[in-house]
């Protein structure tokens, strides 16, 4: 037994030739990516012209819209910070996994006690 | 391999010659210090095994006093204020300082990392971490119960808890909020473990079914307390400053409490169970010689267990007010998350089928799972009835249900698992016969204090009830005496597990023949666990695996 | 692409001798790139935690914005936008300063690396200031919940000079119900923050030491996640909060 | 069901007599009973399967006899087995439980209705004709009676075992259930949910009476006055009827005939008239104003116990025409001593 099997080729791009057998395209590994200073320049100027945006968006009766551009927005945003200044987009499989199990517990959380809420009108009971 | 065929596995060295390894984890350091600033993964697990007990033990005063109490029908022993203090810390201090932490936080910790053939966790420090915070949050509850006590019931129902009464309410609830951070810590550490530690050859369908249960159970951790403790935030400040959002005279909605409360309440009874099927998997195989019946299927439903169970809470709440239309798909769900369980225990018991069985102690323990497991199992099918539960909920039939899986069934394999790795974790056998009289006796003990319940229960005795309708004593009675039998059954593996530290026969570092990891390195194992890191090269459970290596051992040596 | 060989070469090429090479790096883990990346494994499931913690108080402001809706929007306008845009726009600015931070860690500019965690922190610092600065406002006009909150200007607006529709007494009351909810969220923000200033703290005079600018920067990165992480709340709070009712449905 | 009624009849009654067993003592009974014995049998099925199953595997194959065992993989076959079947039982279980829960909720139309009250600790019964009780309920046997539920206080929970029936009583909201008691007698009522202190001493009994009784009994304790009675004194003395007296001026909408008809808010929602309504009209009317009315109408909360509410509520229900409601404008306004509500809810616990 040598450790020299995991210590693998973790610094070669793509790690296709991961010796251990149940490592092969383990999606739980990816290769370190780093984003540049530009790219968070872009990002920031996004967020920032976003931000300008939804609060501007508010001063405008625009009927049953505002919440639905307001929320829109903040999501566009906050994938923007997941996805980048977060590097989840260069993230491995797990990692996008995990972010996606925790929002999808909390959308159980949500509609499922909903079906109380929104039900609890309906008839007599 | 010997010659003749005896009932049991059990193999010791020859305890005339037989030595305890020189360096393990308990001799590497000296000093008190050396084992409160530990980041040893085995240390801390035998820190949070001696602060369980001890909790257990406290838990355990309350219900011999809720029993002595409940022998007569008149609140003669105690009014009615301390009794509901005494069930109120009965449920927090099993519950949160016991049941949850017991089957991870102890053997999930000593053994999770060498299944793994791992040296320790991802992160000690914070495991270190997670134990403090677990004592912080159980010197906190302590004083709250030596300052008075708290009578919320561990389900901190709003209003009542926020508004009408005046016992240390918020202490206990920063306990149980701290609490829950340590088992956040807990689970997250388990599931990176899980994830990034595996040694080489370990894929995830090599691992032992311990470890899927104890990473479903994780999952369940780390998803669900967030919400109890953000829950329980909202209380403490609606009783700091009197604000509404569960009271309803001021607009909120007590049923919104109970909706986050159970959120996270129900999947804590997965978190629960499921560490202790792990154990299941691992005794059963073990004393039958056998790998596990449809392993997939047991790990797989571990984890449909962890998932389904984040959609049913609101089973505790169908006559509470809430919609009887959303009542209808939870109670359907309810259903749903029952037929795993169903799987686990037939895969088991399948498991015994042509294999080569033999009753140790653990195994008994097992076999007692299996029994009450089901019956409380399916009694919680009951309860999922929307029509029967109307009539159930509230009385001793929940009672006699929820003791039935937790104590029948978590608490049984948490012993099984205590006597399993006793061997591993001392390096000293416990004595065979007096533990098997334990066994027997907590499971008469059990079945005499529980049965009776669920009589009660259909009959309409309401729990968290101080006095009661002379009509329901007889069978209090009996309840009572076997909580007697029940507690003397717990008490003794608490005195012969301390007197086999000392006296107890050196039992090499495989006395059972299991294949786990675990079991080829020394007892106890040493700091670093693995001299080198193993390679995984077969099957959990491959017994075939072991006796090649036994053969080759032996041919070797002789 | 180079510059991610260039910042793991040290690590990696003494890994290949089978051992240990940063002072950091744990004996338990084989490499360092395993440490790496449970460090930030762990760190993302800390934060799914937070997630269902955030999300039990954004549920609860959903049910009770939809029950109370009039009492929200009347709330809601009484909030200081200002402010408000002000301070997203100051988180955004902090989250850069740390992103950049990060980007400076790996690539081994301690000058840099520490002047953006100071800005970060700075810019934390003013989003508190801000913030208490509307929490006073709040306090001086008993709308802090609790027994000196005060209805009039709800039922009485015009009183106080403000353009809302006046709310029956009992609609009024019910804004309590949107200030908590206020107070609780931004409360926890504004904790979340202060725990992070105090890391920040730390980083600062490690990275001052340059411990992280030798190609250790799995502290740096992880904070870096929890720090855009409180971001991300507040990119939720700002709008729900501040915006969403300034034109209500009619 | 299923089982011969004699047979039925003897199990039951046997069981009862010998203290394992609550008396049949409502329509619903049987029908909860016969899903209990269903599930009790499941358990007993499972529980015995799974016994026998270990039982005979550890003597077949104990060491002794099977020194070497046979290494299975598994079989997808016998998987599926117990998975389908387990799942069938269950959703059987399902489906009767969910018919059941309907008989249970939902009452028969010509159910009469009593109040209940909880509070710590404390059941009071109010029945339409303006009996009070305290820890007693009467009622007559052969008729569907109808519970509707509030707490003043914390959650509480209404329990008659020999009845199978159990109802959350719940601040600030109505709920309701419905018996029909087949035999006269007395039975116990349990209040269920935890609610502090004296929560086991928050019991009681049902008793029910021969339709002949249940007559005199009411006759014998009624306090005079109807509920709708002193709803309707509450009505003037609140001075609701200076904006409901149906005149072409009132500033409130006319209330007579209004319980049971759909109206249309302000908001174009269209809602049911129940008692929950007009309750939270009473306390919340901003929360749904009438289409055609400005939201002036001041709350009550804090001012009316829940007693005092559901006088109110019996009263509107039972308003057929503005007649009354004008007649006590004109002895208000002569200035005769108006009734006071007695200031219950806040002070008293
Ligand atoms: C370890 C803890 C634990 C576990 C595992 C369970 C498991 C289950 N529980 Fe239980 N439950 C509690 C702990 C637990 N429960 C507690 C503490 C409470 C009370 C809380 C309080 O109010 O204080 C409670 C309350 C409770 C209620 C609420 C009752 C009420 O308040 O009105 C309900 C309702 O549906 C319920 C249902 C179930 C179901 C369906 C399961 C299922 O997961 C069970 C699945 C298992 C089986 C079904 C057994 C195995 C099956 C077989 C072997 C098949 C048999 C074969 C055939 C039928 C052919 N439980
Ligand atoms: C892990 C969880 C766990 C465990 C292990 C137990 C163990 C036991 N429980 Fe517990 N119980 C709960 C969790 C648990 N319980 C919960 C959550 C509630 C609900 C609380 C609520 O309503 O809020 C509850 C409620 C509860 C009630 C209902 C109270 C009521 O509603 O009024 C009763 C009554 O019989 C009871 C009894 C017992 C008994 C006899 C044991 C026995 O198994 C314990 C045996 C152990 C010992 C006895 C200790 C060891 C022996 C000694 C220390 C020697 C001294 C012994 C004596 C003096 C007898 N429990
Ligand atoms: C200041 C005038 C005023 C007083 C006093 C008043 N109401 Fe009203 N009430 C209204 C108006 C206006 C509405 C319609 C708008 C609304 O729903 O809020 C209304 C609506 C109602 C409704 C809902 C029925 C419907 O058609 O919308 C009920 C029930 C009711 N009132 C009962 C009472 C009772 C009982 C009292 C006394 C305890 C009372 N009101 C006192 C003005 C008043
Ligand atoms: Cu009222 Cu219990
Ligand atoms: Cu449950």
């Amino acid at each position: 037994m040598t450790d020299q099997a995991i210590h693998g080729n973790a610094n070669h791009p793509g790690n296709a030739n991961h010796p251990i057998d149940g490592d092969v395209d383990n999606p739980e590994h990816v290769h370190h990516h780093i984003i540049t200073p530009t790219q968070y320049l872009f990002v920031y100027l996004a967020l920032i012209a976003l931000t300008a945006l939804t609060c501007a968006a508010a001063f405008v009766d625009l009927k049953w819209a505002n919440p639905v551009i307001a929320l829109g927005i903040a999501c566009t945003q906050v994938v923007i910070v997941v996805l980048f200044d977060m590097h989840v987009a260069y993230q491995s499989r797990l990692i996008k996994l995990t972010i996606g199990a925790g929002f999808f517990m909390f959308l159980v959380m949500v509609t499922m006690t909903l079906t109380d809420y929104m039900s609890r009108s309906w008839g007599m009971w | 391999m010997s010659a003749s065929i005896g009932s049991t596995i059990v193999s010791l060295p020859d305890q005339s010659t037989a030595q305890m390894p020189k360096r393990t984890y308990i001799n590497n350091e000296q000093g008190l210090l050396s084992w409160l600033l530990t980041a040893d993964h085995k240390r801390i697990a035998i820190l949070y095994l001696i602060s369980i007990t001890f909790f257990f033990f406290i838990g355990g005063a309350f219900a011999g006093l809720i029993r002595l109490e409940l022998l007569t029908p008149q609140p003669d022993l105690v009014a009615a204020d301390t009794y509901n203090k005494l069930f109120t810390m009965h449920g927090i201090v099993m519950i949160f300082f016991f049941l949850v932490p017991s089957v991870p936080a102890t053997l999930g910790n000593f053994l999770l990392p060498i299944m793994l053939g791992a040296k320790d966790m991802a992160f000690p420090k914070i495991n270190l971490l997670s134990w403090y915070l677990y004592i912080i949050a159980g010197a906190m509850m302590l004083s709250a119960i030596v300052l008075g006590g708290v009578d919320t019931g561990w389900t901190f129902t709003a209003p009542l808890s926020t508004h009408y009464l005046n016992t240390h309410v918020i202490t206990a609830a920063t306990a149980i909020f701290i609490a829950g951070f340590s088992s956040i810590f807990n689970g997250i550490n388990f599931i990176v473990t899980i994830h990034r530690m595996r040694c080489p050859g370990m894929t995830w369908f090599r691992m032992p079914l311990f470890i899927w249960a104890n990473y479903a159970a994780s999952l369940l951790m780390v998803l669900g307390t967030p919400v109890l403790a953000v829950t329980l935030v909202l209380v403490a400040l609606e009783r700091l400053f009197g604000i509404g959002v569960f009271d309803p005279t001021k607009g909120g909605d007590p049923l919104l409490f109970q909706h986050l409360f159970w959120f996270y309440s129900h999947p804590a009874v997965y978190i629960m169970i499921l560490p202790g099927m792990g154990v299941m998997s691992e005794v059963i195989s073990t004393c039958s010689r056998k790998r596990i019946f449809g392993y997939t299927a047991v790990a797989f439903s571990s984890v449909a267990i962890a998932l389904f169970g984040f959609f049913v809470w609101e089973h505790h709440m169908f006559i509470m007010g809430v919609s009887s239309y959303s009542a209808l798909v939870f109670s359907l769900l309810t259903m749903l998350v029952a037929v795993p369980s169903a799987i686990k225990i037939f895969n088991w018991a399948f498991t015994l089928q042509k294999g080569s069985v033999t009753f140790e102690t653990p195994m008994l323990y097992c076999f007692g799972f299996m029994g009450l497991f089901t019956i409380g199992g399916l009694t919680g099918v009951f309860l999922g009835s929307l029509g029967m539960d109307v009539h159930l909920t509230e009385t001793y039939f929940i009672v006699a249900h929820f003791h039935f899986v937790m104590v029948g069934g978590m608490l049984m394999a948490f012993l099984a698992g205590i006597h399993f790795w006793w061997p591993k974790m001392t390096g000293r056998m416990y004595p065979e016969t007096l533990s098997k009289l334990a066994a027997v006796t907590t499971f008469i003990g059990f079945n005499l204090t529980f049965l009776p319940q669920f009589i009660l229960g259909y009959m309409g005795m309401p729990r968290r009830y101080a006095a009661y309708p002379p009509e329901f004593q007889v069978l209090n009675v009996l309840s009572t005496a076997g909580a007697t039998v029940l507690g003397f059954g717990y008490m003794l593996p608490m005195l012969y597990l301390t007197w086999s530290l000392k006296y107890g026969a050196i039992a090499g570092s495989n006395p059972w023949q299991a294949t786990g990891l675990e079991w080829q390195i020394p007892s106890p194992p040493p700091t670093e666990n693995f001299a080198e890191i193993p390679i995984m090269d077969h099957e959990a459970y491959d017994y075939e695996w072991l006796a090649n290596k036994t053969r080759n051992e032996v041919t070797t040596v002789g | 692409m180079d510059s991610a060989l260039a910042t793991t070469d040290p690590a990696e090429v003494h890994a290949e001798h089978g051992h240990v090479s940063l002072p950091q790096h744990r004996h338990h883990f084989e490499t360092a790139e395993q440490q790496r990346e449970a460090g930030s494994f762990g760190m993302w499931l800390f934060l799914l935690t937070e997630i269902m913690f955030f999300g039990g108080m954004f549920f609860s402001y959903l049910i009770y914005r939809n029950w109370y809706y009039p009492a929200f929007v009347v709330a809601s306008n009484q909030l200081n936008v200002t402010i408000g845009t002000v301070n997203t726009m100051l988180l955004i600015t902090s989250g850069f300063c740390m992103a950049i931070a990060v980007w400076a860690a790996e690539m081994r500019k301690r000058p840099l690396l520490r002047t953006m965690l100071i800005l970060t922190a700075l810019l934390g610092v003013i989003f508190l200031g801000l913030k208490s600065d509307e929490y006073y406002e709040k306090y001086e006009l008993h709308h802090i919940p609790g027994n000196n909150f005060n209805i009039s200007m709800f039922t009485n607006p015009a009183g106080y000079g403000i353009k809302e529709p006046p709310l029956s007494p009992d609609m009024a009351q019910r804004t309590q119900v949107f200030f908590f909810l206020y107070f609780a969220m931004t409360g926890m923000h504004a904790l979340h923050m202060v725990i992070g200033l105090g890391i920040l703290c730390w980083l600062i005079r490690r990275a001052h030491r340059g411990d992280f600018t030798a190609g250790y920067v799995a502290p740096v990165e992880n904070f870096g996640l929890y720090w855009h992480f409180i971001d991300i709340v507040w990119l939720f709070l700002y709008p729900l909060l501040y915006l969403i009712n300034r034109h209500p449905l009619h | 069901m299923g089982l011969s009624p004699v047979l039925w009849q003897f199990l039951v009654n046997w069981l009862h007599n010998a203290s394992l067993f609550p008396a049949e003592a409502s329509t619903i009974a049987p029908y909860t009973d016969a899903l209990y014995f269903f599930l009790v049998l499941m358990t007993i099925f499972g529980t015995t399967l799974v016994a026998v199953l270990v039982v005979v595997f550890s003597v077949r194959y104990r060491r002794q006899r099977n020194p070497v065992a046979t290494q299975i993989e598994g079989s997808t076959l016998l998987e599926a087995t117990w998975t389908i079947i387990p799942l069938a039982i269950f959703l059987v279980a399902y489906v009767w439980g969910a018919l059941l829960y309907f008989r249970i909720f939902n009452p028969p139309t010509n159910a009469m209705n009593i109040y209940i009250v909880g509070k710590q600790w404390m059941w009071k019964a109010e029945h339409p004709g303006g009996q009070h009780e305290i820890n007693a309920l009467h009622v007559p046997v052969g008729q569907p009676v109808q519970l509707t539920l509030i707490s003043q206080d914390v959650f509480h929970s209404f329990s008659v075992p020999d009845f199978r029936i159990k109802r959350e009583a719940i601040p600030g909201r109505y709920t309701t259930v419905w018996f029909e008691a087949t035999k006269p007698g007395s039975y116990r009522i349990f209040c269920t949910q935890y609610c502090g202190t004296q929560h086991s001493g928050m019991v009681g009994w049902v008793t029910a009476l021969t339709p002949a009784d249940y007559k005199t009994w009411l006759e014998q304790s009624t306090s005079g006055e109807s509920l709708a009675q002193n709803g309707e004194r509450l009505f003037a003395s609140m001075g609701c009827n200076s904006c409901h007296n149906g005149t072409a001026a009132a500033r409130g909408p006319d209330l007579a005939g209004v319980y049971g008809s759909k109206l249309t808010l302000t908001d174009g929602r269209q809602l049911l008239v129940d008692d929950a309504y007009l309750r939270d009209a009473i306390l919340n009317p901003s929360q749904h104003v009438t289409a055609g009315y400005a939201p002036i109408m001041p709350t009550y909360q804090g001012q009316l116990s829940e007693d005092g509410l559901i006088d109110l509520v019996e009263f509107i229900k039972n308003m057929q025409s503005n007649y009354r409601v004008q007649q006590t404008l004109v002895t208000a306004e002569s200035g005769e001593a108006a009734p006071t509500t007695p200031p219950q809810g806040k002070g008293e616990r």
